[in-house]
């Protein structure tokens, strides 16, 4: 078995642009993604994005990971993301390394 | 009902989000199946004036909200259609709250009256967001985004509370519901709306800090704008009564659609539409200030003033 | 009640999971409880012969169906047994619409009809995979993995949706629950009914697409085969009424049972049991065409059946 | 009903937690309610003696629970007193099943009793913390952290199910939810109820396990601790009976009171101010053995008590 | 304070395959895991893995994450994972290198 | 666009200390968490933390995540919460290496 290198880049923002920012993700080329809902603190307050968070037991924020098999592309979804969407909505952008197992999947 | 808006303060108590869902989804079958069953039966031309006095106020609410917050300095021109947009939209709940209070009182309505909610709800959504787009291509001028005005309409039809409305409202018309909604949704109703109630009263509290942070003149505006939105649409009703019959219960469920402030579609639709908006500033002041005010002294307010005025 | 299926078009309308889930939960209890109470005062040898037929029908609908699935060219093996499992297999919430609509017409059935269920499910679900797994030994022969039947029979049992149907039908027998099963379920059925209809709908739709990703074949035997089933059914149900005095209404919801498919508890059952199969193949046959016409056609179609043949 | 008890054994069956919470919720508001609407026209002198009883058998339980705990060797200070303190406390679910069975026999009670339900829960909790902490100060002595009873208490108080319950009585002494309670809460109780003996059923079997690896010493606390704390409390309510008249029914209910221990607000309570406590300890003794033997031994065994005591 | 390398191994994959994956986990000799639910869109099209998930308001997929303290033992889970399920399951596995804290935990 | 190197500090225990953690993170000097509903398994057992968790289908753990734009802030909000917490409730911690888009943010 061998590993190859790969980016993961992670999307933390609001809910509700959840379609726009899969969108980008589908555009750009990516194989696929996953979403995990969270909620979270950041420079705009607890669970800022939240309409109705504080008394409902929810998470209104989206965790999003896309699997890249390409650097370029990683970089190009982290500033389409934060372009569109990071002057209006809350939201966090990064990237990690990781290492995959069919490298044709991705 | 009203006296529990204030009380849990600093609880732990939370309603999971699923329940929350499908207590308003309830709510909303509950309004549409009710408001389709008795359009069925209704004279459609008694529906004509009151439908199209929703339509202006909604209109009114929003011109007059937007021209307000134009001329207070240091508010963001976004902020203020967007809150205008708002108070302009219709709370379901709310609208719920005085359907109960009316029956407990025996007052008549026409049972149709709460499905013009979406003749409110959707003009005045619409209108705040056409504005805040037109106010923004002016700013920038090189951008070239058009305002997509039937896009919007589509996505607010879609959204999930005026879905389950419009739901009900088509199976009220089309089939016959009525052993559902006696044995299920009836019984639900009061009981759905309570603990609605308390959510609310949760929320209100709990928002009360966002809206320390911004401007004092939303919090004046959201007390004395739905006093004022209520009367108008009062004025409007009143005149529909004296022309073809409007009930005076119809007249105080149109005042208090025009009191209330979208709580459930509103919010998202405007943050979605408007997104340059913040949503601290409007969603702040309407959840703490305008809906308890809606409630808690406007419907009260225009049950007298219907009792004074019909009598 | 069959309009509100194809109603949420393009809506953002969701259902949360976990009412879901409690919604299904409640039907099923209710069937249970109702089936036990029943059960504990009926004449256990009036059962004998329907329930027999039930199994029967089960076993019938899955030899059948795999039978034309293997004679159409390029259709995987393992698909066609999922698929005429599926289909063999029962749908409590299209039992559960055809339960509504004989009270209402009141049409008189034993109350311990509905109970029948498992009596058709598992052993459909069970021959399905039987013969899936055979198949695919015979396949690749080195290979020493055993068909596991008593596993896959306690796998059924214990999901959820036939545990809260034995589980209901356990308390029936052997408790009192005529009061909560009065004072709670009942009134609960129908509006709960009338969701997860309303789910089944938008659910036919969002399948629709995935449906046409496959063969034509799928969804020509999903609009036939819940009819031939029904049919067979109703004969075999037809015997019973001759021979013990099985009661119309009872004839009819036999064949509803045989004309359904498993829309809760068969897929996940199947997609364990015969990883191998493609769920887009069995799943959107069943939910996009199968179950609309199960409910929409076949119901009303076997209550005039019955009124033509037993007057 | 206590005979679903060991049901769903090896079952998927799950309830999904919104659902389990939003019970949990209607239950307490239930209870809270009526109590506040009965405590509105009651005799508050009434009221005087019984509320102190709570008090005293709260205490009581827990002094002696601690002092049994302390002198069985090998067993952890602070899990004697966690357990303890659970026991002490008041599980709502075993108290309305009790409720159901006094109505179900028309044995009458004040319906002010369930709410002396924190009258014995809080003293209970509170004192088992203050003792573990007391405890945890004298080992080590160089540790400056104080014992914030104030803040304890304001936490039990937060915590969601004792919220739900006070909001109710708040409100049932305040307002008139006569109607929302008898056509939403009473109906759906009885229901709600067995879903939740359900859940319990399922989690005692769950728990055995865990129980298994703790000392035996629990499970024999646990069998014999809530006749035990029943009969004290029926000793102390059958005093309030000589001399206040408290009703036999109420006797009852104090006694299942006592017998009962904390499911859903305890644990995570005792967690929190006792961390040094292992959970499995406590949990496990008082969910696998004290609440069946509170539910299905101790209620009818005071009932029938309370026949002869009382005839 | 010292922070020790280890590996760590992700699987996204259907929930109801959760129980068998773990058992690979547990008999790898791992020390733990944790479970996260999740949604995603891969080459199996949106949320292919869950039976009713375009209506009802859910998750289908599960993320599991292992930590182990050596990485024969992470490539072991990822291939066990991926031979027994990614045939007839979606699903898909990777690996990240972390810093933990308490390496006689894992 | 440049990337900038950050760390995450991952922390997963029970969800009843999720305010205690996230008290520690804000005093740490973070400018914001991330929390998401998870369960799992570890050397207490089966999701050993929840109060009620096998009957009722529910996650009672929580994993946060902290991005840290310096190591020591790092290991310091590690350190508190295996010091403060993790001798009475179960729990993990560990770091990764990420890179962030603003580094200003963090
Ligand atoms: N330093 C951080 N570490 C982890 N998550 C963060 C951090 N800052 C922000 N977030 C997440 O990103 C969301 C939006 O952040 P913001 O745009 O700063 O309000 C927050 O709700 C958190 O979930
Ligand atoms: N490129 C990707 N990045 C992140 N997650 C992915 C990616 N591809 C697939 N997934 C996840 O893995 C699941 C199964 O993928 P697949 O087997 O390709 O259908 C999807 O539902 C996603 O949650
Ligand atoms: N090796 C591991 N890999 C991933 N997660 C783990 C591991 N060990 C423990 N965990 C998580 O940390 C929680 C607490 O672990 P513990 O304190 O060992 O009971 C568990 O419930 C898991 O969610
Ligand atoms: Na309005
Ligand atoms: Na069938
Ligand atoms: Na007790």
């Amino acid at each position: 078995m061998t590993l190859h290198k790969a980016e993961k880049v992670i999307i933390i923002t609001e809910k509700m642009i959840t379609k726009g920012v899969c969108a980008i993700i589908d555009e750009a080329g990516a194989t696929g993604y996953t979403i995990v809902a969270a909620g979270g603190k950041g420079s705009r307050g607890i669970r800022s994005t939240s309409e109705s968070a504080s008394v409902i037991d929810d998470f209104a924020n989206v965790k999003i990971e896309v699997i890249v098999n390409n650097k370029q592309m990683a970089e190009h979804i982290m500033n389409k993301v934060a372009e569109k969407y990071f002057q209006s909505y809350s939201g966090i952008t990064y990237m990690e390394y990781v290492d995959i197992l069919r490298p044709e999947k991705f | 009902m009203g006296g529990m808006l204030i009380a849990a303060l600093g609880s732990h108590l939370k309603i999971p989000n699923a329940v929350y869902q499908f207590i308003v989804f309830a709510l909303l079958m509950k309004i549409g199946l009710k408001g389709g069953i008795e359009i069925r039966e209704a004279n459609l031309s008694d529906m004509i004036l009151p439908a199209f006095s929703a339509i202006l106020v909604g209109i009114i609410i929003v011109l007059v909200g937007s021209f307000i917050f134009s001329i207070i300095p240091k508010i963001k021109r976004e902020d203020g259609y967007a809150t205008a947009g708002l108070f302009g939209a219709v709370s379901a709940s709310t609208l719920a709250a005085a359907m109960v209070l009316l029956e407990e009182q025996s007052i008549r309505y026409e049972a149709w009256v709460p499905a013009l909610y979406p003749f409110m709800d959707i003009p005045a959504l619409l209108l705040a967001i056409i504005l805040a787009n037109v106010y923004q291509h002016k700013q920038n001028k090189d951008a070239d985004t058009k305002v997509d005005i039937s896009g919007i309409i589509k996505e607010s039809l879609r959204g999930s509370a005026l879905s389950a409305l419009l739901l009900g409202l088509l199976l009220g018309l089309m089939t016959k519901p009525d052993a559902i909604l006696e044995s299920f949704y009836e019984p639900l109703f009061r009981g759905f709306l309570s603990i609605l109630m308390l959510v609310m009263g949760m929320e209100a509290y709990a928002r009360l800090n966002e809206l320390r942070k911004v401007a004092h003149w939303y919090a004046i505006y959201a007390f004395f704008a739905p006093i004022m939105h209520g009367l108008i649409a009062f004025g409007l009703g009143y005149i529909a009564h004296i022309t073809v019959e409007f009930s005076p219960g119809g007249v105080i469920l149109l005042a208090v659609m025009a009191a209330s402030n979208s709580d459930i579609s509103g919010p998202p639709t405007l943050r979605a539409a408007i997104p340059t908006a913040n949503p601290s500033a409007y969603i702040g002041a309407s959840t703490s200030v305008g809906t308890p005010v809606a409630i808690a002294l406007c419907i009260p307010l225009f049950i007298a003033l219907a009792e004074v005025v019909f009598k």
